[in-house]
């Protein structure tokens, strides 16, 4: 099976990921061709998930689809690679009725467009009008910040590493300010030591 | 006479809804026309909170995406970590996992009961349900100093050993629980109201269940035996000695009695892991807290939780964060596409009876 | 003179009648396993209602609903008299006869679904629709077992059938008895019957949008309403009462039978409910009938 | 000398009536069975709901303090926001809130509530109940266990015996304020747009 998929659709192999779990990465044009196969020739006819990646630094979504053999001991991960702007995918609900409901979850999350999805309504968010939340340029703190009021006396959404950095300094500070007045208190008591005498 | 159509919103605020979410009936006289879900009443950005924390920190609140039952939510993080970050974790901590995971099983069935029994007004039955459910609680609460959130299955192994005499006290429980379950069987799974209401209601034949990608209690009331735990056995579960009980009918009530049997397997499970746990250490040797990173890779893990396959799929990017990570719950499929089919022609009575045997759990489902 | 009995007995029913809720609901949590309630909660709830402000308004007819179900169970209590053999709490029984008494019983409902008709809430509209659907069958059983008994005791007027009895009619004819004993169960509102205000199903039935003073005139209304229908039917089938300690006793007896076995039950579907009323208690009441005019 | 079950019970009523305050004879009764009765509204908003089965079923039993469920918005006193608050969710709890008739109350559960708790950096919750409704009591916890519970509503029930707790005055009074917040984040259409200002109108008949 490996080596057919190497063959027809893939450039590299298969990877083994667990023993009851396999990935391969393929071009977005044999995706449909790749699905229909295992369907076809094995028992792969389950769709599971449909996940997405954005790896922004890259400039494409990863998009990750599951689909598991009809008693459950195997499961495929094709994962194909899509551009970010203005994304259109081909819809598999037709296929796999479940499809709808995952494509229409990751349309309002990542304004992917699903072609053949008959319902892509917003499903969790409402009247959502700004980037679709889980894209990597949506900043959800600065969102957060500019948006919603927190109560007095919560400090903590800020970022935690310059947070710690300045907090460290601020103690290196004190600190170094403590041994001073110390140095000084001592110097000073010395003196009035040595007036007193 | 053209019938006259009444659309009506089941919930979100009604006795009657298995939590926040609601379903807008399109009803004739009682019988529904057409069903639409609608959830994210409960929408938090998990997926997205998730990519903002290192790991130790976003640990602290995968557990909050499922409520009934938050622990298959911690086994699944702490399972894709280990296994994005070459993790073998050790003997004893499987076993207090497995345990963990039991009781939690349990404690959701438990609440499955209160929710299915009050859905027919037998009211009786729910408040024992749950103040049983408030037992296994309290050793959760021992266990790991919370009654509902436990943040225990670290990655790495579990948080805190148990305490002394803990395992008595669990087997203590499965006595009591033993007795306890039979209690139910007489009053409520035998009770002729109940068997009037949920036989033949809600049916969902073989061929739908398997194509559609339905889990857990939907597939084992229409006879296929699946169950991740049998199906590619995590943990120590290939170890232990256990059925996956099943029934033939594919309605509310064969659904019941399967969720029933499998509080029996629960509480055999918890025996043998009682009986056999072993001694060692329960956390293995973890990096920094701050320092731990993630290679670049991704991993698809599974658990079996109370209503079925409850599913992660984790990709690190070679930082301390997470760069994806998509929860695939139970309820995603059964609440839009089984829902929105079984409850046309349904009655208006049957819909609270039809959820609560679906488990349904709105907040995995909008996360 | 007629007026101060009439006062006295609706008070008399009116807080023998939350007594009997605050016991029910004390005793279906022991039921449950919990401590359960004050004894005069549900009192102090209706209290309570009678305070609140009413926020919303649907127009008079709507309101009309509570006032005719009150007026209902008012004057239905004062057709029903206490004792037997005794003209001391009577009430109006002497100016009505039981033909009276179960034609007040029907008013009630009906007064109810004027006023929730015109609501627009539609779980309202669907519990009056369920309760008016069930309440034929409901009362069949009931009418069955009452014309019986009317023909054996020879006479319509309640307190004489009280006093007909030498033996109670429950034990002498058993099966008109739990013929009617199904009828009363639906209509004291318990499981499995209880289709009209199914919480998990159409919120609170019938009551839905009632809030503040009305709530409580309906709260009062059951409390009154209960404890009237509970002295008809030991008037009927339990040989009535021949003091206050009697009665309470006999009614008490009545009311526990009931909640228990609705505690013990799920609800039926509405037309599970009909069917069952018009399968099972309708033929026990028949047979009884008929081994009753037999003898 | 009593103990257990009926020793807490009887220091939990007694912590009930602690509270003495200056009010006339009938504003003392009429507050003390308004104190004696608390319908919640069956609403579970967040996660803090997972808590209230227990509460009031048989363990911890709310109801031997007078407080029951209630099935309609209409009927009930007290909404419970239990934990965290989506704007999805928050549309519909002002809805609810609304239609529940005075005097009404609020009961915060969890943190979240109190000024975002877990999700402080969620794009889809609100970070502090107050500003969009008038919250009578909160009480803090991840969530709050069934006694916190059990504590937060005995403390409103003193409030309200002392006549004290008036969330629903102050909603009414500065209802523009809450409207211009809760317009804020839900946008300009929070639900339901009242044509008649009847919401408004005393007594309402």
């Amino acid at each position: 099976m490996f080596k057919t998929i190497k063959s027809n659709f893939a450039t590299a192999d298969v990877e083994v990921k667990r023993q009851d779990l396999y990935k391969v990465v393929i071009k977005y044009d044999r995706l449909s061709a790749l699905i229909d196969f295992l369907y076809n020739n094995y028992t792969y006819k389950i769709l599971n998930a449909i996940t997405c990646t954005d790896w922004i630094e890259e400039g494409h979504f990863a998009l990750t689809y599951l689909i598991t053999t009809e008693d459950r001991s195997n499961t495929f991960m094709i994962q194909t690679l899509v551009g970010r702007e203005d994304t259109k995918v081909e819809s598999f609900s037709k296929k796999f009725k479940q499809a709808q409901i995952m494509e229409r979850d990751l349309h309002e999350m990542y304004g992917i467009d699903f072609i053949g999805n008959d319902n892509l309504k917003e499903l969790s968010l409402e009247n959502w009008v700004h980037t679709p939340p889980l894209r990597r340029e949506f900043d959800t703190l600065e969102f957060v910040n500019e948006h919603l009021t927190f109560r007095e006396g919560r400090e903590d959404n800020v970022d935690v590493k310059a947070e710690t950095k300045r907090l460290r300094a601020l103690k290196k500070a004190q600190k170094e300010a403590d041994k001073k007045a110390k140095e000084a208190a001592d110097a000073s008591a010395l003196k009035e030591n040595e007036d007193g005498k | 006479m053209e019938n006259k159509h009444i659309t009506i919103f089941h919930g979100p605020q009604h006795p009657g809804i298995t939590g926040n979410m609601s379903v807008e009936l399109d009803l004739i006289g009682e019988t529904i026309q057409k069903a639409t879900t609608h959830v994210g009443y409960l929408h938090r950005g998990f997926e997205k909170l998730v990519e903002r924390r290192t790991v130790i920190q976003a640990f602290t609140i995968v557990c909050r995406i499922c409520v009934p039952e938050p622990d298959p939510n911690e086994a699944n993080f702490a399972a894709a970590v280990e296994e994005l970050a070459g993790i073998e974790i050790s003997e004893r901590s499987k076993y207090i996992r497995v345990m963990v995971l039991e009781l939690s099983r349990l404690a959701a069935q438990f609440l499955w009961l209160a929710g299915q029994s009050g859905s027919i007004g037998l009211y009786a039955v729910g408040q024992w349900a749950i103040a049983d459910r408030d037992l296994i609680l309290d050793l959760f609460e021992e266990l790991t100093g919370a009654r509902v959130y436990h943040m225990y299955i670290y990655p790495g192994g579990v948080r805190r050993d148990l305490p002394e005499g803990f395992l008595e006290r669990v087997s203590k429980l499965l006595s009591y629980m033993k007795k306890r379950l039979k209690d139910y069987d007489d009053i409520f799974i035998n009770n002729s109201s109940f068997k009037n209401r949920a036989i033949g209601v809600g049916i969902i034949s073989k061929e739908e269940a398997l194509a559609n990608g339905y889990v857990g209690q939907v597939l084992r009331g229409c006879g296929i035996a699946a169950d991740v735990r049998k199906d590619a056995p995590y943990l120590i579960y290939g170890d232990l000695d256990f059925e996956v009980p099943t029934e033939l009918g594919g309605d509310v009530y064969a659904r019941a009695l399967v969720r029933r049997a499998e509080m029996d397997q629960s509480v055999h499970i918890l025996e043998q892991v009682v009986e056999k746990m072993p001694e060692g250490e329960i956390m293995v040797k973890m990096p920094a807290h701050r320092k731990f990173k993630l290679p670049k890779d991704d991993t698809w893990v599974k658990v079996e939780s109370a209503r079925g396959e409850f599913a992660y799929y984790m990709a690190g990017d070679g930082t301390e964060k997470i760069r994806r990570m998509q929860v695939r719950g139970p309820s995603l499929v059964h609440a839009y596409t089984l829902l929105e089919n079984l409850l046309v022609g349904a009655e208006l009575s049957d819909v609270a009876l039809i959820m609560n045997s679906l488990g349904i759990c709105p907040p995995e489902i909008e996360r | 003179m007629i007026l101060l009995e009439l006062l006295l007995m609706l008070l008399v029913a009116y807080g023998v009648g939350f007594l009997y809720y605050g016991l029910y609901r004390n005793i279906t949590a022991r039921f449950q396993r919990r401590f359960g309630p004050p004894l005069w909660q549900s009192f102090f709830d209706s209290i309570k209602f009678f305070l609140k402000e009413e926020s919303t308004s649907h127009g008079w007819m709507f309101y009309l609903g509570p006032i005719i179900m009150m007026s209902g169970a008012i004057t239905t209590l004062f057709f029903i008299p206490f004792f037997k053999e005794t003209t001391n709490f009577s009430g109006l029984s002497s100016y009505g006869n039981l033909f009276v008494v179960l034609y007040l019983l029907v008013l009630g409902p009906l007064g109810n679904a004027l006023g929730v008709g015109t609501g627009g809430n539609p779980f309202g509209a669907m519990g009056v629709t369920r309760g008016l659907s069930r309440l034929f069958a409901l009362e069949l059983p009931f009418y069955i077992a009452v014309i019986a008994i009317m023909s054996l005791s020879g006479s319509a007027d309640i307190s004489e059938i009280a006093a007909h009895q030498s033996t109670m009619y429950a034990l002498a004819y058993p099966l008109l008895f739990i013929g009617a004993l199904f009828s009363f169960i639906g209509m004291m509102g318990q499981s499995p019957f209880d289709v009209v205000g199914a919480p998990v199903e159409v919120y609170s039935g019938p009551a839905s949008e009632f809030s503040g003073k009305f709530l409580a005139l309906l709260m009062s209304q059951s409390a009154i309403y209960t404890f009237a229908k509970l002295v008809l039917m030991v008037n009927l089938f339990l040989g009535g009462a021949q003091g206050f300690l009697e009665l309470l006793l006999k009614t008490f007896v009545l009311f526990l039978f009931v909640i228990s076995f609705g505690s013990l039950y799920g609800r039926f579907k509405t037309p599970q409910s009909i069917d069952f009323l018009l399968k099972v208690p309708t033929t026990i009441a028949v047979i009884g009938l008929i081994l009753a005019t037999w003898s | 000398m009593e103990e257990g079950f009926l020793l807490e019970q009887k220091t939990l009523e007694g912590d009930l009536n602690s509270e003495t305050s200056h009010q006339s004879s009938v504003d003392f009764l009429m507050n003390w069975f308004r104190k004696r009765s608390i319908f919640v509204l069956a609403y579970g908003t967040g996660c803090g709901a997972i808590e209230m089965p227990p509460t009031f079923t048989s363990r911890y039993d709310a109801e031997r303090l007078g407080i029951r469920g209630a099935a309609t918005p209409r009927q009930a006193d007290v909404i419970i926001v239990s934990g965290y608050c989506s704007y999805k969710t928050l549309r519909r709890i002002i809805r609810t809130y609304e239609q529940m008739s005075n005097p009404k109350y609020v009961l915060a559960l969890g943190s979240c509530t109190v000024n975002g708790g877990m999700y402080w950096d969620s794009y889809n919750t609100i970070k502090k109940l107050e500003d969009y409704l008038p919250v009578d009591m909160y009480v803090n916890g991840c969530m709050p266990r069934p006694e916190s519970i059990l504590e937060g509503f005995i403390e409103l029930q003193k409030e309200i015996g002392a006549g004290k707790a008036s969330s629903w005055q102050k909603y009414e009074e500065n209802h523009e304020f809450y409207r211009k917040n809760q317009e804020a984040v839900l946008g300009e259409k929070v639900e339901p747009s009242y044509e008649a200002d009847w919401y408004l109108y005393e007594g309402g008949l």
